[in-house]
C-alpha cells in the first residue's frame, strides 16, 4: 500500500493541484507540495528495509489477458531513484513557486503537470510490470510534451515540444516492441522473472531485436546520439522544467532502464559496442558542442547531454563496476546540474536574457549565487573535493579498464580524458563568462533584478550536498548507492571506494590533465569560437521542420495521387479487383461445362435474346445521344421481362415491366436537366481499358452464369413447392415465399424503397434548379401543355387501371402478381395522371400525400408482422384460413394479404412520392414547397 | 438455351460495366440500369432455366425453382429504390457540381480551404 | 421463442416508419422517439449478451419457418458486440445531431433509425440474402445521411460512395447468385455444410463465389484497391453523421468474419480460406495508405478518416492471423477503433465550429473560444488514436502486438515483423500528425480577436463521454476483454452455430444425404 | 355542380361503375356472390376515390347510337387496314401524303378526342395536333390524293354521329 | 391446325420484331425510335399471348396486359418529354 | 380437349391475319420514307394484327375449358384506346420538333405552323 501510495500521492496532487486553490498561488504550491513530502517519507520509510536487502512487491489486478498488472516493486535502484525524482521535485517545486511569482495560473498549471510528471517517473521506476511500466514511461513523453510546450505562444517552444514528443514517443513505441517480445521470450512481464532469464533472453534468436528495441527506447529518452537533438530545443520549457526533466529525471529513465535490464541484456558483445558506442559518440558530441553555446541551458543541455553519454558508455562497458560508476554519477550529475539549470533561470529572470556574450560580470550583482554557481561548476568540471570529481575519477579508473582489446583499449581512456578536458572547458566558461568576464552587454535589464531570497533556496540546498557528497561520500549514498547496484545486478558487488583515497593514481592523473586542459581550452575561446562559427551550422530543429514538413508534404501528394477524387478510376479498381481475385479462384476449375443436358434453343428465344443483346450494345454505342442511349434501356428491360417470361418466372416479368417503365420515366425526368448528350471525353486508350475490364468481367460473368447452369442442382426449394399451399395458403409459390416463407426480405425491401423515397424527399427539398436543358419552345400544334386528347383518354383510364391492380394485388397469393406490381401499376396509373394534367393540377386531386402512404405502409407490413406475437408466434409467423359463407361462396383470409397490402401502399407511397418530388423540380414554384 | 442466356448475361454486364466506367453521371446511371438487368439475370438462372412450368401450383409435378425468383424479385424491387435514388443524386450532383462530370468541374475544390 | 432477436431491428424499424407516417412531428418529439429508440435497442442489445451465457446461440425462426427453410436470426457473441457497439455509438450520435444538425436535411431522424435497423439486420440475420436486403437498407439509408444538408462536396463525395457501392451490391448479388446455385441454400449455417459436402470439381466456382464475397465487403469496409470512397465521404458528411459512419466499415468486416468464418470455414477453418491469404497482404496494404493519409491530412476531418482507414487495415490485419488470441484482440481494437474515431469526429465539427471560415483545417486561426476544454479532450483522444497509454488504444495495441506473436515458424516471424512494424509505425505518425494537428489548432494563435462561439455544452458532453468512454475501455476492459476472447472462440468454432441452427432445423442441414 | 347533387357525389359515376363491375367479374372469372359483392364494393370505391381526376361527366344523350357508331367504326377499321396495307406494300414514292387542316365543329373535349381517336383509327389518317383554339386538327393522311373529299367524308361519317351522341 | 398456324404466326411477329429493331436502331430520329419501341411493345404483346396458346397457359396474360399499360404510358412520357423537356411538369 | 373443326379454322385464321397484318405494319415502319407515314403501320395495322391475335386467343381458351379469358378482351380494347393517343402524341412531338416530311406530302395552304411566317421558318414543310 505504501508503494501505491508513493506513486499515487502525486497524482491526487496533480488533479488536486489543477482543480483547487487555482488563484492562490501560495496555497496551490503547499497543496503541490503535500504528497511529494508524504510519498518521500514513505518512501524513507522504506529505507532500511530495503537497506537490509528486501525487494518490496505489491500487485493489483489490472488486464489479466494481457498480463498488464498494476505491480509495484521496491528495491535499492528502484529507491535510489524514486528518492531522487521525489527530492528534486519536491526542490522543483519550490523553485518553480518562486520562478513563477505573479503568474498564479502558470505556476498553478506547472504545479499539476509537474506533479503528474512525478508520478510518471515513479512510476517507470517503481514498476514491476514491464507493460505496466510502458504506460508510465509514455505518460512522461506526453507530459514533457505539454511541459516543453509551456509557453505554446512560442514557435520555439511548439516546435521543441512536437519534436520531443516525436523521438521520445517513437523511442516508447520501439520499447514496447521490446518489452512485448521479452515478455514473449521469457513468458511473464514481471520484472523479477524477466531479472532471471537473462540468459534465455541473451541466447534466444530475437536477442539482437529486442536489445535493439529496448536501446531504442533508452537512447531517445536519455537524449543520447543521435537522438539527442530535441533535448537542446527542450530548452524553450520554462527553466523549472529543464531542472526537472532535463537535468534530474526524465532523462535519466533510459538509464535507469539500462541498468534495470543490465542483468538481461548485458554482458554481451552486442552489448558492449552497441551501447559503449552511442555513448562515447555522445560524451564527446555533447561535450564539444556545449562549449561553443552561448546560450546558457543550451550550454547546459549539451553538457547533459554529454553526461548523459558518459553514463551510458560506463553502462555500456558492461562491468558490474561500471555500473556502480554509473549510477554514482548519474545521482552526482542531477546534484550539480540542477542547480545550475536553476541558476540558469535566476539569471534569466534577472536579466532578462541568457546569452553569455550579454551576460558578464555578475558577481558585482549576485556574489552568492555566484558562489553557489562556482560550487557545482566546480563539481562539474570534476575539481576535487565535489562530488563530480569522485565519479569522474571512477569514470576514468574505469576507463582504463575497459573490456575492449587492441587500440580500443587505448581509445577510450583517451578519448574520456579529451571529453574530462572539454567539461573543464565548458564548466569554466559557465562560471566566468556569466560572473566575471567584463561588463554585461546590452541587457534588456540593468542592472538585473535582485532574484528573491527563496528561490536561492534548492540552488543553497543543492550546491551544498555537491560539497557533502564530495567530501563524505561513504556517510551519505554509499549504503543506498551499494544497495542499488547489488539490486541492479543481482548478484555479488566488486570491491569499490567511493571515497577519496588513492589520490595519486592514473586516474587522478587524467583529472588533472583535463582540468589544465580545458583551462587552456578556455583561455583560447575566442579563437575557437571563431574557428567553431566556421563550421557549417546545422540547426537539428529546422531540419526536423523541415523533414516533417516535407513527410507530410509527401505524404499528401501521394494522397493525392491515390485518391484523386476520380470516380472512374476508384470504379475500375473496384472492377479491376472483382475481376482478379475471383478469377485466380477460378483458375481450378477444371471443366466449365457441368454435364448437364442443355434445354433446346428455339428461334423465337433466340431472336429475343439476340434483340436484347443488340439494344444493350447500341445503348453502349450511342450512349452519348442519351435519350436513344434511355430507349435502348428501356428496349433491354421489355426483352428482361420476355426472358423471365419464356423461363417461367411472370411474376418476375410483370414486376420487371412496371419497374422499367417507372425507371425509365425517372431517368427521363431527371434527363431534362442534363445535357443532351455526352461528350466524347475519353482518350481511345482508355475506351479501350474500359472495354477490357467491363469485357472481362462480362465474360467471367458469363462463364460462371453457364458454369452453374449446366451443373445439377441441389435445393432447398422443392420445401416451398411442397409447403405453400399447405403451410402458406397460396399456389404462387414465389409469392408466398415473398409474403411468407421469406416475408422478412420483402419488409427490408420495401424498407429500402421508402428510404429511396424519402431520401429522394431530402435530396430535392431545397434543390435550386437553374432552369431546364430541353427547351420547350411550343409549336403551334403543340402548345397546350397538357394535351387535351391525352387528358381525356387518361382519365377514365385511372378507375379502369386501379381495377386491374387491385385484380393483381388479390390474385397474386394465387396466381402472378401481389402487392408490389399491383403498388406499381397503381403508381403508374396515377403519374399517367401527372403526365396528362400537371404535377399541379394532380397533386390536388390526391387524397392522401405519401410519406404518410410510406409510413403507413410499412407500420402495416410491421403490424401484420408484430400480431403474430400476439399467438405466440415469431414476427411474421402467417395465419390463413378457407372459409365457406353461406351465399357468398369460398373466401380465403390471409394474414399474407394484410403483409401484402403494407407492401401495396408503401411502393405506391413512395414511387409517388419519388415522381413528385422529381416532378417539383419542373415547376417554377418547386423549390422550397415541399411536396409529398 | 443455357448458353444463350450466359452470353445475354455477359454482355448486359460488360455493356453496363463498360457505361459505369464513363465519366458523365447519366451513362454510369444507364450501366448500372444495364447492370442490374445482367446480375438480375444471373441469379435468376442460378435456378436454372426451366420452360413452361411456372412455380404456380396446378396439380403438374414439374415447376421452375421459386426461390431464386423470389430472390430476383426482392433485387428488382431494391434496385428500382437505388436507381430512382442515384438518378435524383446524379441531379443534385450536377447542379451543386456545376457539371454533371462524375468528379465535377473541379474534383479538388473541396480539398482547398 | 423469446422475441429478443428480432426487436433490434423491430425498434428502429418502427420508429422511423412512425416518424415517415406522422413526418410533421415537431422536432423535439422526433428527437425523443429517435433517442428512445436507440436507449431500448441498448437494452435489448446487452439484455441480449447476458443471455448469452445461458445459450450462446439466440435462434429467431421469422414467420416460424425452419432452418433451412425461412430466415433464421441468430444472435451469437458477435451480433451482441455488434449492436451493442452500434446502440452506444447511435446514442453519442444521435444526441449530438439533437443539437442542430438534424435540422439541416429533412426527416433525419427517420433515415437514422432506419440505418440502425439495416446495421442491426445485418448483424443478427443468419441468411446470407437477408443480410443482403439488410446491407441495402443501411446503405441507402446512409447515401441518405451522408448527403443531407447538400452542398458541392457532399454531392461529388455521395455520388462516388453510391455508385460504387451500387456496384458492389451487383457484385454481391452475383456472389449470392453463384452460392445458391452451387448450393441450392440461403440460410449460412447450411450453405457452410453443403459446401462442405460440395464435389471437388465445384470448389473453384465456390472459391470464386468466396473472392467476389471479400470483394464486395472489402469494399464497405475499406480494403486497399476498393477503399478510396471512404475519406471524401467521411469528409463530407456532416459530424455526426462521420461518427455513425465509423460503423460502416466496421459493418464490411463483421460480414466478413461472419461469412468466411461460418460458410467458407466451416470445413477448413477461418484462417485457411482463400479469401483470408489475400487479406493479409491488402490489410497490410491498407494499413500503409492509411499511415500516408494520416500524414498529408490537411484538415482534421481528413485526417479522421484516414485514421478509420488505419483502424481497418489493422484490424483485418490482426483477423487476417485467424488466431483465437488475434481475434480477439482485433474485436477489441474494433470497439475502440470505432469509438475513438466517431469521437475525433465529433471533436473535428467542435473546433471547427469555433474557427470560424478556417473550420478544422490545420491553419492558424485566432484563438478558440473553449480553447483549454477542447484543448484536453483532443489531446485525450489524440492519445487514445496513437495507442498511448493508458487509454483504449494502448491496451488494443498492446493485445494485438501479443497476440500476432508469429511463434516459431519463418513466415510467423516475417509476418509478426511487418505487422509490428506498421502498427508501430502507424502509432508512430499518429503521434506525429496529430501533435502537429494539436499545436497548430490550438496553440498557435493569430493575434485577431478570440472567436467568441461557445461549444454547446451537450456536444461536448457527448465527445466527453466517448472519451471517458476509452478511458473506461482501458480501466476496465477486463470484462470486454472475456468477452471478445468468448468472441472470437464462438467464431472461430463454427461448428457451434450450426449445431445449434440445427437443433432447430426441420431435417438435417446440407438436406438429405441420398439427394441428388 | 357537385354539391347539388349529393347522390353523384357518393356514388359519382353509375354507369361507369356497372362496366367495372362487369369488368371485375370477368377478369375474376366468377360470378359467385362474393366477388360479386367485391366487385361492387370496388367499382362504387374507385371512382369515388378518383372523382376528383375525372371532373368532367361526358353525358351520353344517345346510347344506342353510340354502339353504332362503334359498329361502324369497327368495320371501318378492319377496312381500313386492307386500305393500309395494300398501301404499305406498294412503292413508297407513288403515295402521295398530305397534311390536311380539318375544321372543327365539335366544341366538347371528350367529343373531339373520340373524333380525333376515331381518325386515327380509321383509314390511312392520324390525327396529328389540335390547334389550341380547339377548332382545327391537324391530320396525316398516308395517301390522300383528294383532301377535301376527306375533310367531307370525316365530317359526314364521324364528326355529325358524335355530335348526335355527345352534344 | 393451331399447331400448324402457330410457328408461322410467331415467325412473322418475330420478323415483325426484327423490323422494329431495325427502326429503333437506325432511328433517324428520336421519334422513330420511340415508334420502334412502342411497335416492338405492340408485338410483343402478341408474342406473349402466341407463346400463351402455344404452352395452353394464361399465366403471362397478365404480362401481356401490362405491356400494353406500361408501353403506353413510357411511349407518352417520351414523346412529351420531347415537347416540354419534361414529363410531368 | 378438342375444339370443334371449324372454331379451329377460325381460330388458325384469325392468328395467320393478325400475324400478316402486324408483319405489314412493322414492314410500312420499317419502309416508310418519313417519320409522319411511319406512324401509320403500326397505329393500325398492329392493332389490328394484335387484335386479331387477341380474338383468336380469346376463343381457343374461351371454349378450351377454363372460363371465359377476358384479359384479351380487356388488352384490346386498352390498345384501341391508347393506340390514337399514343399517334398522336407521336405526331405532336415530331411537329413540335420540326421533323421533315417528305418531300411530295402536300401541306395545308397556310403551312403547318401559323403562328410562324413563312419565310422565317426553316423548315421544309413550310417552304413548298
Ligand atoms: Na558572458
Ligand atoms: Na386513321
Amino acid at each position: 500500500m505504501a508503494l501505491l501510495l508513493i506513486v499515487l500521492l502525486p497524482l491526487l496532487g496533480a488533479f488536486l493541484t489543477a482543480t483547487c486553490v487555482r488563484s492562490r498561488p501560495r496555497c496551490n504550491s503547499l497543496l503541490a507540495a503535500t504528497g511529494p513530502v508524504i510519498s518521500l517519507t514513505l518512501a524513507l520509510s522504506l529505507l532500511p528495509a530495503i537497506l537490509r536487502g528486501e525487494r518490496l512487491l505489491a500487485h493489483w489486478h489490472w488486464l489479466p489477458q494481457l498480463d498488464l498488472a498494476l505491480s509495484l516493486r521496491m528495491d535499492g535502484l528502484s529507491l535510489l531513484f524514486a528518492l531522487l525524482i521525489i527530492a528534486m521535485g519536491l526542490l522543483v517545486l519550490l523553485y518553480a513557486h518562486f520562478y513563477f511569482a505573479g503568474k498564479p495560473r502558470d505556476s498553478q498549471r506547472f504545479n499539476s503537470l509537474m506533479l503528474l510528471f512525478m508520478t510518471a517517473m515513479l512510476g517507470i521506476v517503481t514498476s514491476e510490470n514491464l507493460l505496466f511500466m510502458l504506460v508510465f514511461w509514455e505518460m512522461t513523453s506526453l507530459v514533457s510534451f505539454l511541459l516543453i510546450g509551456f509557453h505554446a505562444d512560442r514557435r520555439e517552444a511548439r516546435r521543441g515540444a512536437r519534436m520531443t514528443l516525436v523521438i521520445t514517443g517513437g523511442g516508447g513505441l520501439a520499447l514496447l516492441a521490446g518489452m512485448v517480445l521479452i515478455g514473449q521470450v521469457v513468458g511473464s512481464y514481471q520484472l523479477t522473472e524477466v531479472l532471471a532469464s537473462g540468459d534465455l533472453i541473451r541466447q534466444h534468436a530475437h536477442y539482437p531485436l529486442i536489445l535493439a528495441l529496448v536501446l531504442l527506447g533508452a537512447m531517445t529518452k536519455s537524449a543520447q546520439f543521435p537522438f539527442h537533438l530535441w533535448l537542446p530545443h527542450a530548452m524553450t520549457a520554462p527553466t523549472p522544467v529543464s531542472v526537472y526533466l532535463h537535468s534530474a529525471t526524465m532523462v535519466k529513465a533510459g538509464i535507469f532502464l539500462l541498468a534495470r535490464f543490465h542483468p538481461v541484456l548485458a554482458e554481451t558483445d552486442l552489448w558492449l559496442y552497441s551501447v559503449s558506442t552511442v555513448g562515447m559518440a555522445t560524451l564527446l558530441t555533447g561535450a564539444f558542442v556545449a562549449m561553443f553555446k552561448h546560450d546558457i541551458k543550451g550550454l547546459l543541455a549539451y553538457s547533459t547531454i554529454s553526461h548523459l553519454g558518459l553514463i551510458t558508455l560506463l553502462l555500456g562497458m558492461g562491468t558490474r563496476m561500471g555500473l556502480i560508476v554509473g549510477l554514482f554519477h548519474l545521482f552526482n550529475h542531477a546534484l550539480f546540474k540542477a542547480p545550475l539549470f536553476m541558476m540558469a533561470g535566476i539569471v534569466d529572470k534577472a536579466t532578462g536574457s541568457r546569452d553569455m556574450r550579454l551576460i558578464n560580470g555578475l558577481w558585482r550583482h549576485m556574489p552568492y549565487l555566484m558562489v553557489l554557481t562556482g560550487l557545482c561548476a566546480a563539481s562539474m568540471a570534476g575539481l576535487p573535493l565535489l562530488n563530480g570529481f569522485l565519479s569522474k575519477k571512477m569514470f576514468f579508473a574505469e576507463s582504463l579498464q575497459s573490456p575492449f582489446t587492441g587500440i580500443l583499449f587505448w581509445l577510450t581512456p583517451a578519448l574520456a580524458a579529451v571529453a574530462g578536458l572539454l567539461s573543464v572547458a565548458y564548466s569554466v566558461r559557465i562560471f566566468h563568462n556569466i560572473f566575471f568576464n567584463g561588463l554585461p552587454g546590452a541587457l534588456p535589464h540593468y542592472p538585473p533584478r535582485k532574484p528573491s531570497a527563496g528561490i536561492l533556496v534548492p540552488v543553497t540546498l543543492l550546491a551544498a550536498s555537491c560539497l557533502v557528497v564530495g567530501l563524505v561520500p561513504q556517510y551519505v549514498v554509499h549504503t543506498l548507492l551499494q544497495q542499488a547496484a547489488q539490486d541492479a545486478l543481482g548478484g555479488a558487488l566488486p570491491e569499490y571506494n567511493l571515497g577519496l583515497l588513492h589520490l595519486f593514481n592514473m586516474p587522478f592523473l587524467m583529472s588533472v590533465l583535463a582540468l589544465s586542459g580545458g583551462l587552456a581550452m578556455y583561455m583560447a575561446r575566442r579563437q575557437l569560437f571563431a574557428l567553431y562559427d566556421r563550421l557549417p551550422e546545422v540547426d537539428a530543429k529546422e531540419n526536423f521542420e523541415w523533414l516533417m514538413l516535407r513527410a507530410g508534404r509527401f505524404a499528401e501528394r501521394q494522397v493525392h495521387r491515390l485518391e484523386n477524387g476520380s470516380l472512374q478510376r476508384y470504379a475500375a479498381l473496384l472492377m479491376a479487383t472483382a475481376v482478379v481475385l475471383p478469377g485466380t479462384a477460378l483458375l481450378g476449375v477444371q471443366a466449365w461445362g457441368g454435364g448437364e443436358a442443355m434445354t433446346p434453343l428455339d428461334p423465337v428465344t433466340l431472336l429475343g435474346a439476340l434483340i436484347l443483346i443488340a439494344s444493350a450494345i447500341a445503348a453502349v454505342v450511342v450512349h452519348r445521344q442519351r435519350l436513344m442511349a434511355l430507349l435502348l434501356i428501356g428496349s433491354c428491360g421489355l426483352f428482361v421481362t420476355l426472358l423471365f417470361a419464356r423461363f417461367s418466372a411472370p411474376d418476375l416479368a410483370l414486376t420487371q415491366l412496371s419497374v422499367e417503365v417507372m425507371a425509365v420515366i425517372i431517368m427521363m425526368l431527371a434527363l431534362s436537366f442534363l445535357p443532351q448528350t455526352t461528350p466524347r471525353e475519353s482518350p481511345p486508350l482508355r475506351r479501350g481499358r474500359d472495354l477490357l475490364l467491363a469485357g472481362s468481367a462480362g465474360g467471367g460473368v458469363a462463364a460462371l452464369a453457364y458454369a452453374v447452369m449446366t451443373r445439377p442442382q441441389q435445393t432447398i426449394s422443392d420445401f416451398f413447392l411442397a409447403n405453400s399451399l399447405t403451410g402458406g395458403g397460396g399456389s404462387n409459390v414465389v409469392n408466398v415465399i415473398l409474403v411468407d416463407f421469406r416475408g422478412f426480405d420483402t419488409l427490408g425491401e420495401s424498407t429500402v424503397l421508402g428510404i429511396a423515397a424519402v431520401a429522394v424527399f431530402a435530396l430535392t427539398r431545397n434543390l435550386q434548379l437553374k432552369g431546364r436543358v430541353a427547351g420547350d419552345s411550343g409549336s403551334y400544334w403543340a402548345s397546350e401543355p397538357h394535351p387535351m386528347i391525352l387528358r381525356m383518354m387518361a382519365r377514365p383510364l385511372l378507375p379502369v387501371a386501379l381495377m386491374v391492380s387491385a385484380y393483381i394485388f388479390l390474385r397474386g397469393h394465387n396466381m402472378p402478381g401481389g402487392g408490389f406490381i399491383a403498388g406499381l401499376i397503381t403508381s403508374v396509373a396515377l403519374s399517367l395522371q401527372y403526365m396528362a394534367g400537371g404535377l399541379a393540377w394532380a397533386h390536388q386531386r390526391m387524397i392522401t400525400s405519401f410519406r404518410p402512404l410510406v409510413g403507413a405502409g410499412l407500420l402495416l407490413a410491421l403490424a401484420t408482422g408484430l400480431g403474430s406475437l400476439a399467438f405466440g408466434a415469431p414476427f411474421l409467423t402467417s395465419w390463413f384460413g378457407h372459409y365457406h359463407l353461406p351465399g357468398l361462396g369460398e373466401l380465403e383470409l390471409a394474414t399474407a394479404m394484410l403483409f401484402d397490402l403494407g407492401v401495396f401502399v408503401t411502393v405506391v407511397g413512395a414511387t409517388l412520392l419519388i415522381l413528385a418530388n422529381l416532378g417539383k423540380l419542373m415547376t417554377l414554384d418547386g423549390p422550397g414547397k415541399e411536396i409529398g | 438455351m443455357e448458353l444463350l442466356m450466359a452470353i445475354s448475361i455477359g454482355v448486359l454486364t460488360t455493356c453496363g460495366l463498360y457505361l459505369i466506367l464513363r465519366a458523365r453521371t447519366f451513362p454510369v446511371v444507364l450501366g448500372l440500369t444495364l447492370l442490374s438487368h445482367g446480375v438480375n439475370l444471373f441469379l435468376f438462372s442460378m435456378g436454372r432455366l426451366t420452360l413452361e412450368a411456372p412455380a404456380v401450383l396446378d396439380g403438374s409435378g414439374n415447376h421452375a425453382d421459386p426461390l431464386p425468383q423470389a430472390l430476383v424479385l426482392t433485387a428488382i424491387v431494391i434496385g428500382f429504390a437505388m436507381t430512382a435514388f442515384v438518378v435524383v443524386l446524379s441531379l443534385r450532383a450536377a447542379v451543386e457540381l456545376r457539371s454533371d462530370h462524375v468528379d465535377g468541374a473541379d474534383p479538388d475544390e473541396d480539398r482547398r480551404l | 421463442m423469446s422475441h429478443l432477436p428480432i426487436l433490434p431491428i423491430l425498434l428502429p424499424l418502427l420508429c422511423a416508419a412512425l416518424l415517415i407516417l406522422c413526418y410533421a412531428t415537431p422536432l423535439a418529439v422526433q428527437r425523443l422517439v429517435s433517442l428512445a429508440s436507440v436507449a431500448l435497442t441498448l437494452v435489448v442489445a446487452l439484455a441480449l449478451g447476458a443471455g448469452l451465457d445461458e445459450h450462446p446461440y439466440w435462434l429467431y425462426a421469422l414467420g416460424d419457418w425452419m432452418p433451412p427453410f425461412g430466415i433464421l436470426l441468430v444472435v451469437d457473441h458477435l451480433s451482441v458486440l455488434m449492436l451493442t457497439l452500434t446502440a452506444v455509438l447511435a446514442g453519442f450520435c444521435t444526441l449530438y445531431a439533437c443539437r442542430g444538425h438534424d435540422r439541416q436535411g429533412a426527416h433525419f431522424h427517420a433515415l437514422l433509425q432506419f440505418q440502425l435497423a439495416g446495421l442491426n439486420g445485418a448483424f443478427v440475420t443468419g441468411d446470407l440474402f437477408n443480410l443482403f436486403v439488410f446491407f441495402e437498407v443501411l446503405l441507402i439509408a446512409s447515401y441518405a445521411l451522408l448527403l443531407q444538408g447538400g452542398g458541392a462536396a457532399r454531392g461529388r463525395a455521395g455520388l462516388h460512395y453510391v455508385v460504387l457501392n451500387l456496384t458492389g451490391s451487383a457484385i454481391f448479388i452475383l456472389a449470392l447468385g453463384l452460392l445458391y446455385g452451387m448450393t441450392g441454400t440461403l440460410n449460412m449455417a447450411d450453405m457452410a455444410v453443403r459446401i462442405g459436402q460440395a464435389p471437388e470439381a465445384d470448389r473453384a466456382l465456390i472459391n470464386a463465389a468466396s473472392m467476389l464475397l471479400l470483394v464486395v465487403f472489402g469494399t464497405k469496409a475499406a480494403l486497399l484497391p476498393l477503399l478510396f470512397w471512404l475519406p471524401r465521404a467521411y469528409i463530407a458528411a456532416s459530424a455526426p453523421v462521420a461518427a455513425l459512419f465509423a460503423i460502416m466499415t466496421k459493418v464490411g468486416i463483421y460480414a466478413l468474419l461472419r461469412v468466411f468464418a461460418l460458410v467458407f470455414g466451416l470445413q477448413v477453418g477461418l484462417g485457411e480460406t482463400q479469401a483470408w491469404q489475400w487479406l493479409w497482404p491488402m490489410a497490410l496494404a491498407t494499413l500503409a495508405v492509411g499511415i500516408v493519409g494520416v500524414l498529408g491530412a490537411s484538415h482534421l476531418r481528413g485526417m479522421t478518416a484516414y485514421m478509420v482507414i488505419v483502424s481497418v487495415g489493422t484490424l483485418l490485419a490482426a483477423l487476417s492471423l485467424a488466431t483465437h488470441q488475434a481475434v480477439s484482440s482485433a474485436l477489441f481494437y474494433l470497439v475502440h477503433s470505432t469509438l475513438m474515431t466517431a469521437a475525433f469526429f465529433l471533436m473535428a465539427d467542435l473546433v471547427a465550429r469555433q474557427r470560424g471560415e478556417a473550420r478544422d483545417h490545420l491553419v492558424v486561426t485566432a484563438a478558440m473560444k473553449n480553447r483549454l476544454t477542447l484543448g484536453i479532450l483532443f489531446f485525450v483522444a489524440a492519445m487514445a488514436l496513437a495507442g498511448l497509454p493508458p487509454l483504449s488504444g494502448f491496451v488494443s495495441k498492446l493485445w494485438m502486438l501479443q497476440a500476432s506473436a508469429g511463434g516459431a515458424t519463418e513466415s510467423g516471424g516475417s509476418q509478426q515483423g511487418l505487422f509490428w512494424g506498421l502498427l508501430l509505425l502507424s502509432g508512430f505518425v499518429m503521434i506525429i500528425a496529430l501533435s502537429r494537428a494539436g499545436s497548430k489548432l490550438f496553440w498557435r494563435q493569430s493575434p485577431e480577436r478570440a472567436h467568441n462561439r461557445r461549444a454547446d455544452p451537450v456536444r461536448l458532453g457527448v465527445v466527453m463521454a466517448m472519451i471517458l468512454a476509452s478511458v473506461l475501455l482501458s480501466v476496465m476492459a477486463s470484462p470486454l476483454m472475456d468477452f471478445t476472447q468468448a468472441t472470437a472462440r464462438s467464431l472461430l468454432s463454427p461448428q457451434d452455430y450450426v449445431a445449434a441452427v440445427q437443433s432447430l432445423a426441420d431435417g438435417p442441414l446440407g438436406g438429405p444425404p441420398d439427394a441428388p | 355542380m357537385l354539391r347539388k347533387q349529393p347522390l353523384r357525389q357518393i356514388w359519382p359515376r353509375p354507369e361507369f361503375s356497372a362496366l367495372l363491375l362487369l369488368l371485375w367479374l370477368l377478369l375474376m372469372n366468377s360470378f359467385a356472390l362474393g366477388q360479386v359483392v367485391l366487385g361492387l364494393a370496388l367499382a362504387w370505391l374507385l371512382p369515388f376515390v378518383t372523382q376528383q381526376f375525372w371532373p368532367e361527366k361526358p353525358q351520353v344523350h344517345n346510347a344506342n347510337r353510340l354502339l353504332v357508331y362503334l359498329a361502324h367504326l369497327l368495320w371501318d377499321i378492319i377496312q381500313a387496314n386492307f386500305t393500309v396495307a395494300r398501301l404499305l406494300l406498294k412503292d413508297p414514292a407513288t403515295l402521295q401524303p398530305a397534311f390536311v387542316r380539318y375544321p372543327l365543329m365539335l366544341t366538347d373535349e371528350f367529343a373531339i378526342t373520340l373524333l380525333a381517336s376515331t381518325i386515327t383509327l380509321t383509314p390511312g389518317t392520324v390525327s396529328a395536333g389540335l390547334s389550341p383554339d380547339r377548332k382545327t386538327l391537324l391530320i396525316h393522311a398516308l395517301h390522300e390524293p383528294d383532301p377535301d373529299a376527306m375533310v367531307r367524308q370525316i365530317h359526314q361519317r364521324y364528326e355529325l354521329p358524335l355530335k348526335e351522341i355527345l352534344e | 391446325m393451331i399447331d400448324f398456324v402457330l410457328p408461322i404466326a410467331l415467325g412473322l411477329f418475330s420478323l415483325s420484331l426484327l423490323m422494329n429493331l431495325y427502326r429503333l436502331l437506325k432511328g433517324p430520329d428520336v421519334l422513330d425510335r420511340i415508334l420502334g419501341l412502342d411497335t416492338l411493345n405492340i408485338n410483343a404483346i402478341a408474342v406473349i399471348v402466341l407463346a400463351g396458346i402455344y404452352m395452353d397457359s394464361r399465366l403471362i396474360f397478365e404480362a401481356a396486359l401490362l405491356i400494353a399499360l406500361m408501353g403506353f404510358v413510357g411511349t407518352v412520357a417520351m414523346s412529351q418529354y420531347l415537347v416540354r423537356g419534361d414529363v410531368i411538369e | 380437349m378438342t375444339l370443334p373443326f371449324w372454331l379451329e379454322a377460325l381460330i388458325a385464321a384469325l392468328l395467320l391475319l393478325g400475324a400478316i397484318v402486324a408483319a405489314l405494319g412493322s414492314l410500312g415502319l420499317a419502309r416508310m420514307p418519313d417519320f409522319y407515314m411511319r406512324l401509320h403501320g403500326p397505329t393500325k395495322a398492329c392493332t389490328l394484327g394484335v387484335g386479331c391475335t387477341m380474338l383468336g386467343s380469346l376463343l381457343y381458351f374461351s371454349f378450351s375449358g377454363e372460363g371465359f379469358s377476358v384479359q384479351e378482351l380487356l388488352i384490346t380494347l386498352f390498345l384501341f384506346v391508347t393506340a390514337p393517343v399514343s399517334a398522336h402524341m407521336m405526331a405532336r412531338a415530331a411537329l413540335h420538333r420540326r421533323v421533315r416530311p417528305e418531300e411530295q406530302t402536300r401541306l395545308p395552304p397556310r403551312g403547318l405552323d401559323p403562328s410562324q411566317e413563312p419565310e422565317s421558318d426553316s423548315s421544309g414543310a413550310s417552304q413548298r
